[in-house]
This record gives C-alpha cells, structure tokens and sequence, in this order.
C-alpha cells in the first residue's frame, strides 16, 4: 500500500477525530458525547446510508451481478460465523465461542461508512446495492450464533439430566431480522429505492448527503472514546482472542477479496465487500447475544469487537485492503 | 398512613416490556426509573455501549404484604437468566 | 383526486418513514428515537417553519387579506371547540368532552408542515402569513376548553354543594399562549420577520431549509412508531369517537374549504387553511389539559388525534383536500 | 447515624415546580428524579408523547419525624388532583 | 429472602468515578442513578447550567450489615468535601 | 458606535434568539431546551470552530505575528486573573474571589463565537489564529485561580495548625487544560490544521460551516432563558459583584484593545481580541472550579459571567468594541 492512501486515509478528518477521541480517553479528558447522542448519531448514519444506498439502486437498477453478489453475501455472513465457532470452542465454552463468532461473522455499518467516505475522498466510484449486501450480512450470524449456543446448552443439560428452557424462535428471529439498526437500514433502502427516481427524494439530500462526513466525524469521536476506554479489558481477553481479533478479519478480507474477484466487482465495490466481510459488530449482534445468550461474557466480544477490530479495520485496514484491491483486481 | 411493602426490583433494560407484563398480571402499580448504571456478579453496565441494552432499569412497587411472594416468584427467573436485584422494605403510604 | 397527487403524496420519503415507523411497531422491532430527541425534532420544526414563515411575511407584508384570513382563522379556532364540545356532551362527561373539543379546535404543526412539503414538491406557492394562522389557531380552543370543563365542574360541585378550587386564569392563560410550542412558533416568527428584509438571515437558511424535509422523515419516522403504539388503544376509544377522529376533521376541513373560497386565498393557502382546519392537536393542548383538567383521560384526546386523524390528514387527507381545493378553487 | 424519615413522593412532572415551592416552604432539603415512567389508577406514563408531560418524577427528602406531618399534608392536595404516591420510611443518615 | 442493609449515597456528578473506585475496593455491587437534581445547603443543584458537573448522582448499594462502616468511614470526606448525603436502612433481599 | 452597527447585532437572529430566551423565561413561558442539547449544541460549536479555525490556520501558516499574538493572548489570561483577585480580596474570602477572578480571566468561546457572527454578517475579515488564540486563554486562569485558593487554604490551615488536604496538581491540570471543552477545541483545531490543505477537509464543511448559525441561535436561545433564570439569584451578588461584572470587561476590553493595537492586529482580529479579554467562562471554569475550589459559591460566579457579563458583552459589546476598533485601530 502506498504511503499516499495511508495519508489520505489518515488525514481525513473522520479518521483524525476517531483518534482524537482515542486519545481524549488515554490522557483522561472528561471529554464525552452524552446519551443519546452516540445512539442518535448512529439512527442518522444508518438512515442516511441507507436512504442514500436505495436512491443509487433506484437508479441502477437489479442486475444479474446484482442478485450474485448478494447471494455470495449472505453466504458469507453465514459460513463466517460457522467456521470461526470451531476455531472458538477450541479454547472458550459455547456460548462465548457463539457469541464472537456471531460478532465476526456479522458486520459493522460504522466500518462500512468509514470506507464509503473514503472512496469518496480518492473518487473511486462503488454501487448502492453494496448497502443492500450490507443489510443482508447484518442477521444471518446472529441466528447461526444462538443456534450454536443453545444446541450446546441442550447438551449439557441432557447430559445434567436438567431441562433447559425451550427455544423462542419468534424472539430470536425479531433479535436478528428486525432490531432497531437492521430495520432501520432496511427501511431506508426501501425509502430510497421507491422514492429515488422520483423529485421528493432531492429534497432529503442535504440532510442524508451534506450532514454526512460530519455526522461520521462526530460518532468517531466518540467511537474513539469509548473504544479506548475498554483498551482495559483487551487483558481480559488474553492473547488468544487478541489475534483472533486482527487475523480472523484479515482472513475473512483475504476470502472476501476471492469472492469479489470471482464475482468481477469493480475497485469500489470490491473494497466494500472486502470490509465488510473483515469488520465484526458491535451494536446489532452484543444487543442481540446479551439476551438470547447471557451466558456469555460482553466484555469479551464487546471489547474484541471495539477496542481491536474496528480500529484494525479503519486505521491499517481500509489502506492495507485498498492495495489488496488495486494489486488483485486493479483499478 | 397504610403500611405496605416496597420492592425494588433491578434489572437489565430489555427485559423491562416481560418485567411490565408480570407485574401487571399481578395487578400492580409501579414505578420505573431508566438508565441505571451498575456493577454486579456479571460486571460492569454502563451506558457507552452504542447499544442501549447494557443499563439497568429499576422498578418500584409499593403493594401489600400478602402480594409479595407471588411478586417474588414472578421475579425470580428473571433474575436468575440476566441477573440483577430484587428488595423488600417497610413502608408507609400516605393515603390520598 | 387523481392517483398522481396519491403518489406524489405517498412516494415522498416523510410519508413513508411515517409508514416504516408504523411498522416498526406492528412487526415489533425494538426501533424507537431515544427520548429526548422527537422533542428536540419538534422544536427544530416550529422554530424553522415559524422563521421561514416570518422572512416570507417580511417580504410580502400585511395585506388586508392577510389580515382577514387571520382573523378568520382565530374565529375557525373558537368556534370549533364549541360546537364539537356539544356533540361529544352527547356521550362523554363534561371533562373529556371539553378535553377532546379543544384536540380538535386546536391544530397540529406537523400535519400542516407535512402539507407545506407536499406543496414544495408540487411546486404549489403558498405565503408566509399561513404560518402566521397557524400560530394564531393554537391557543384559543385551549381556552374554551378549560372554561367548558371548568363551568361543568362548578355546576357539578354547586348540586352536591362541595367547594371547587378556584379559576387560575393566569394559569390557564400561560398554559393558552405562552406554552413552549406556541411561544417558540410565534417567536421565531418574529425573528424571521424583523430579520427577513437584512442579510443576516440568509445565514440561518441552510439550517432552516435545507435540513427541513430530512428532520421532518426522521421526526414522522416517530410518530409513526408512537401512533402505531396507541392503535391498540383505540378500542378502549369505541365506534363513537373512533367515527368522530375521521369525521369532524373532514367536516371542518369542508368549512375550511368554504371559509378560504370566501377569502379568496390562491391554491396554495387554501389547501393549508384546511388541513389548519382539519388537523387536531397532540402537542400543546394535551399539554395544556393534563393540568388544567386531570379528570380527563389523555389516552382518549391524544390517542384519537395521534392514532387515528393525523395518520388520516397525513395519508388520505393531503391529497383528499387538494383534490378538493382544485375543484371548488381551482389552481 | 440520626435516625431520619425518608420520604418518597411520585408525582406527574410538570407539578414539579408547585411540589419545589412547597417542600422549600417547610425548609426541607431535596432530592429529585426525572424521567420516571409507570402505571397507576390513572393508566400508563411513558416517555413517548411528545409533550414531556406525562412522565413522573420521584422526590426524595429525609427529614426530622416531626416534620412529616407538615409535608403528607402539604403534599396530599397535589396527589389528590394529579395521582401519586408518597411513601415513608426510617432511615439512619451518617452525619457528616 | 436474606436481610441486608441498603445504603443510598447522594453526591455530586464529577465525584462519581472516585466513589466507585473507594465502593469497588470494598467489593461492593451498586447501581447508580444519574441526572439527579435538588437542594442541600450549599444550595440549589439544577441541569441547566451547561457544564453538566452540577447534578447529582444516587447509588444504591445492598450490603451486609457488617460491610456499612467501612463503607461509612469511605464516604464521610467525599460528603464533607462537596455536601451530599447517605442514608442507611434495613432491606431483605431475593436470594436467586 | 453608529446605530447601523447596533442594528446589524441587534436584527441578527443569534442575538434575537437570546432575546427571545430570556423574554421565554420572564413570562414563565415553559419553553426549555430538553438536557443534554445544550452540551450537544455547544459541543458541536467548539468543534466546528476549532475546525474552521484550524483550516484558515493551515491556509495561512504560522507568522511571526501570530506568534507574537498568541504569546500575548496567554500573558493576558495569567495577568487578568491575579490583578482582578486583589481586587477581589477586598471584599470577598479567598476561595470566591479565586473563583471569580479564574472566572474573568477566562475566556467564552460563545461570546467569541457571536462575534465572528457578527464579524461575517459585516463582511469582515478575520483570521484563524484568533481560535487558536481563543484556545491558549481558556486554561491559565484555571491554574492561576486555584493556586491562589489553595495558598490561602494553607495559610488558614497553618493559622489554626490543622492539616490542609495536599494540592493535586495532576488533577488540577487535567481540568484546567484536559476538560472537555478545551481538549475538543483545540483537537478540532488541530484536526482542522492537518486536514485543512487536503481535498478531504471540504466534505466536512458543509457541517462545520452552514449548519453554524442555526446552531448559535438555538444555543443562544436557550443560553437566553438559562440567563433570565439566574437573574434573580443577582440580587445575592449584591452591588459590589454587579458592578464588577460589568466595569472589569470593559477595563478588560480597554487593555485588550491596547494590546491589539500594540500587536498591529487588523479590524477583525483586533475585535476579536477585544471580546476575548472582555468575556468570562461560564463552562470550563465553573467545571474546573466546582471541584478545586468547592467552598467557592457557585451561584456567585455563574450567575455573574452568564447573566450579567456575557448578555453585556453580545448585546451592548459587540457594537461597542467594534466602535472603539474602528476608531483606535481603523477599518
Ligand atoms: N448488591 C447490590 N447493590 C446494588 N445494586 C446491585 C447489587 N447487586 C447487583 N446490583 C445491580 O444489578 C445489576 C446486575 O447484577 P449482577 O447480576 O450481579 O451482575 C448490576 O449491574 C447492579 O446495577
Ligand atoms: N403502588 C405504586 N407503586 C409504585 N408506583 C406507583 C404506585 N401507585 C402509583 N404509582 C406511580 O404514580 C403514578 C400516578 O399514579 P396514579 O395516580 O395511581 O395513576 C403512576 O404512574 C406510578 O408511576
Ligand atoms: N435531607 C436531604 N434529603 C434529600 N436530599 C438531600 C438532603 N440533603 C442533601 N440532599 C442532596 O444532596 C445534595 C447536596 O447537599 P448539600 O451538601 O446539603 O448541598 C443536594 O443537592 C440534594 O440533592
Ligand atoms: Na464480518
Ligand atoms: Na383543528
Ligand atoms: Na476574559
């Protein structure tokens, strides 16, 4: 990766701000955005990337490559979360091994976001129905996670000759197809898509185009702040979960790349498939994990998710996958 | 003035709409006060967590002494699954 | 009216985040705007359609006719909580009747910025003096209201010869016209119309204007959510008021109609004259009730005006009304 | 330690001034929460209805026995007309 | 159901992160409650003053009897130094 | 100072905001800006100017003069809050008067913001250093204010041979230099600074720069009704404190204007300079202050920088300094 696109990366003020706050946090400024203003931020982002996303597919239209790249998509978002959980269970319980698997093979929109500023910044073109592709990782992962934890829970307690609560599916589904970001996001693309072609939509632009960058740069402040503050708890996690943290990423960018090659997406496209399929959630999968699965231990998957991987992701990643892009599929 | 108990229930906030329901089972009145924070068994619950699922909610009743034990068994496996706290105490009601 | 008026209604992005709020509720996703943002939304709307009112006002000035549709506004304002209080003494006591009367003789901002959006996208002019009415339409009915449930209670408490607390007009009067709502729409009418004719203004226009429609979405969004939530309320309402909420808005949107062909108003003013008309409060004078008259049952007057009109004047009676106004008015 | 009452007083929010001028009166201190949401005999208040009027709040004061009395019927007036509640307990304060 | 003592600590904002680092020391669970306003002595403590450091902050913690002086003897000079209070009194808690 | 001038300030619709906060507050209107906006709002006004300031500050480089300017801005936040302690002293106890005097000596970033308002509105230049400069003022008198208390704390405490608590001086540092608002000003100058020479700084400025005046005029209106509510408390502050709030900013504003004239500043700068020593800190130092010096009296030293000096200062001083500029200094 050539230094100009580190620069470029870093020197963009989203960027800059997420580590202003990561360093708000180590010289122990009060600096903090009050509640709800990250939870208010990141309902603006979703809206707008995915109302934004829904115009451009208005405008595109669906094409066969269209439909292929979802369907890889999801297959994707459900193959991750099962081959990591094998690799989890070979040193956590169950139910932390499902819920981080369920964390990486989800995705972070946040990540996504950082990426779409920055093809926007160096003009590399990319498709709305990256967006799409985007909502259908969200879900998968977080059903295949609780299904891992509560085949093991039957397990044990047949083994314990207890009786373990049986499986509300209802709930489960509504945790992973229609949680707050999911639907919102969801909702926006169809907004987008229906109304895209039309005049009314112009009239929303300002809000979801020209507030964007800045929205971005005020949610990364606080991303930084609170990302550093759980630096912490990465002792916790160990070692092992510290890799796990940078490498699963990096192999899960390295099969994304693959698949976005065989797919014959374009340089913008491609980085987006590749990061999303690198990034790990932190908002849609511990809300959903802390109730169907409470067994398991927030402050592992929450920090890996947070302190580790997005960081990774949006300092060293973006760049690093970029030239991925550039040397594996050109410009 | 009428005796009555009053019990204090912790809990994580996504349960509050399942906590809601059973006290209203019971045919109680209650309080809610959100966006507790706290630390228990179970660690830390701030409220930085993007998520929102991560605070405490607490729930204050005042019912009769003979409506406790059917509360306390309500509550009970919901403390168990995703912990918290549950207190009783004395209290006097000023009869309006 | 014609199905493109219904579409361009429809297939504009507030409407349908009013749409995807209302299934976010019925499908039971956990989305919502945390508290306290929709109050935030609100006041952005009233201090920027009462500015951009207030420069409109400025560049055009008072006119006679300006002064004749406002008058008629306040008395379409006084005469409507009276005549519908007397309707709902039919079946109500005299607390909920007076509450409900002054629901429906007050207005509701956000339906007539709806309408105001609408006409944006049609490209129909319409003056600042509207807003002007619409500040003007506010207050009065609260005030009837609370003399309506007051008398009552004085009768009532004269027969069984028990004392009543006595009339705090100050009280009442605060609440009337002076409530945040009112005094921040009129307010910033004021400032718009001292300040329209300078070039300092123009540096409010970007957050005034541009960012308009988009809080409008995400504010609808809301709404969306909050009337879905009380649609299982309206049971409790029963066939009589349910009837009213859809009948009495059409029934004063008619008067509305005749009192703005006899004033002679363009297409434009017409049609937010109306929907002033047709259009029931669920922000101040719910407020104003609470206290000023305990006994009656807020989930019947706000529920009636958040769950069934405004979705009605919103959905069906935006294009309903413009139909009309075309006919009998003209364009 | 001198033992204390602790008084509890639910009340709808937009009382809250009247109930501040009346407390202040009796030269109690105070401490208030907001944005407390619950069910009564007069239905539901939750935070979702655009006005902020229909939360609660919940006044805690402890103060000297002898002057609950004075406050329960201060208080009762402000219950009567909008609901609430008013609980009373016994409290030891650490004296600092 | 196990009898505890409850310990409510009313202090302001900024003070929270010492308290709980001196609460967490003594192996104390708590739950905090936010946002809180009111009137001590040192008068008037309201959240509108831009700064966010005027308001107070509520912990509540359920311990054994034996645990409340130590506890005591941590608060008393964070009371002394910026006002606030601490009530203790008695509570039986749901064994879960 | 002509009438068009005090016009210009008067019909701008920030100050007019503020006016019709306090009006709010008098009438007893319930109009309240809902907690946390105002952090919210004045968060985002620290960053957006310390962004823009940073990157006029990268377009212009670092000269000599600024040099000179920002080495005098420091000098005059040491020197202000020693002289006004003395006169202090004379009538109050130690630890109000190192309040009040920390409080003067520091600056208010809304004040100044109000005059950059004022200075766009008549089109004049200004330049970004002045942020910096804004930046370097805030903190000093912090420090300066609580040596002062402490050193009487010990001299009381050696008189009556008790122990006085030892000074924190890390603790004191980080909330003179590391609180909230000051970290993020300066970061977002920064920010500004590095980013301000590349295409990627011009995304953020549709945030940073056109939403600006809405957001000064929704804070200045409710900085009006938090400043009409502490009016009462003035008459606590008796006669003494009154005319303190009012003479030393202008005396202030004097040596200012000496300095500015002295440094060869121009007509923006030189105002801005002028507003800077004029105005007092009603965030950062209240903050710092609260909890270094807890005996000091709160509602002495808010209630005068936020209900006499800063309503003075954006309402009479601005036209004033400004005469006084354009008169000592030149257009
Ligand atoms: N002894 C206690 N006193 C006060 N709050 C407690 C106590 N134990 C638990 N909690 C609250 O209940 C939540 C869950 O507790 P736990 O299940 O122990 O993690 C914690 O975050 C605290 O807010
Ligand atoms: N028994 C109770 N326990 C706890 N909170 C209560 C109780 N009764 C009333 N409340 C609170 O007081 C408010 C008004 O009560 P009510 O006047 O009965 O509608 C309710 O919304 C509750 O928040
Ligand atoms: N007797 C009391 N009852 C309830 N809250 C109190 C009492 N005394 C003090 N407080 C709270 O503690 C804070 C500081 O008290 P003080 O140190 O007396 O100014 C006040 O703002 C109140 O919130
Ligand atoms: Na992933
Ligand atoms: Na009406
Ligand atoms: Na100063």
């Amino acid at each position: 990766m050539n230094v100009d696109q580190l620069l470029t990366n870093f020197l963009s003020p989203p960027i800059l701000f997420f580590l202003l706050g990561m360093v708000a946090t180590l010289v122990r400024s009060d600096l903090e955005l009050p509640a709800p203003l990250p939870k208010i931020l990141s309902l603006y982002l979703l809206l707008a990337i995915g109302f934004r996303g829904g115009v451009e597919l208005a405008h595109s239209g669906l094409t066969a490559q269209v439909a292929a790249t979802l369907g890889v998509a999801v297959l994707a978002a459900v193959a991750v979360p099962v081959y990591t959980y094998f690799i989890l269970r070979l040193r956590l319980d169950p139910a932390n091994a499902a819920a981080i698997a369920a964390t990486y093979g989800s995705i972070s929109a946040v990540t996504f976001i950082t990426a779409t500023a920055f093809l926007d910044a160096t003009r590399v073109a990319y498709s709305g129905h990256m967006v799409a592709a985007m909502a259908l990782m969200e879900s998968p992962a977080i059903v295949v996670g609780v299904v891992f934890a509560r085949l093991a829970a039957k397990r044990a307690a047949a083994a314990a000759a207890g009786e373990v609560e049986p499986i509300d599916w209802g709930h489960i589904g509504r945790d992973a197809f229609l949680n707050g970001s999911v639907f919102l996001l969801v909702g926006s693309l169809l907004v987008g898509a229906a109304t895209g072609n039309r005049v009314g939509s112009a009239a929303l632009a300002p809000f979801t185009d020209q507030m964007f960058t800045g929205v971005l740069a005020l949610f990364l402040l606080d991303m930084g702040i609170i990302a550093a503050r759980r630096l912490g708890d990465l002792r916790r996690a160990g070692i092992f979960l510290g890799a796990f943290a940078i490498l699963v990423p990096l192999l899960n960018a390295a099969l994304g790349l693959l698949a976005a090659r065989l797919l014959g997406l374009g340089h913008g496209d491609a980085l987006l498939f590749v990061i999303l399929c690198a990034s790990a959630s932190y908002i849609a999968v511990p809300a959903a994990m802390r109730l169907a699965v409470p067994e398991a231990n927030p402050s592992l998957y929450v920090t890996m998710a947070l302190a580790l991987t997005f960081p990774f992701n949006i300092l060293v990643g973006i760049p690093l996958y970029e030239a991925a892009v550039l040397a594996f599929i050109g410009p | 003035m009428q005796p009555l108990k009053k019990v204090e229930i912790i809990l994580i906030a996504p349960e509050l709409p399942k906590l809601q329901r059973l006290v209203e089972k019971l045919g109680l009145n209650y309080t809610v006060f959100h966006h507790a924070t706290g630390k228990g068994d179970r660690g830390v619950r701030a409220d930085d967590d993007l998520t929102g699922v991560f605070t405490n909610i607490c729930m204050l009743t005042a019912c009769r002494e003979d409506q406790v034990p059917a509360l306390a068994e309500a509550v009970r496996p919901l403390l168990k699954k995703t912990g918290g706290l549950c207190l009783v105490s004395d209290v006097l009601s000023l009869t309006h």
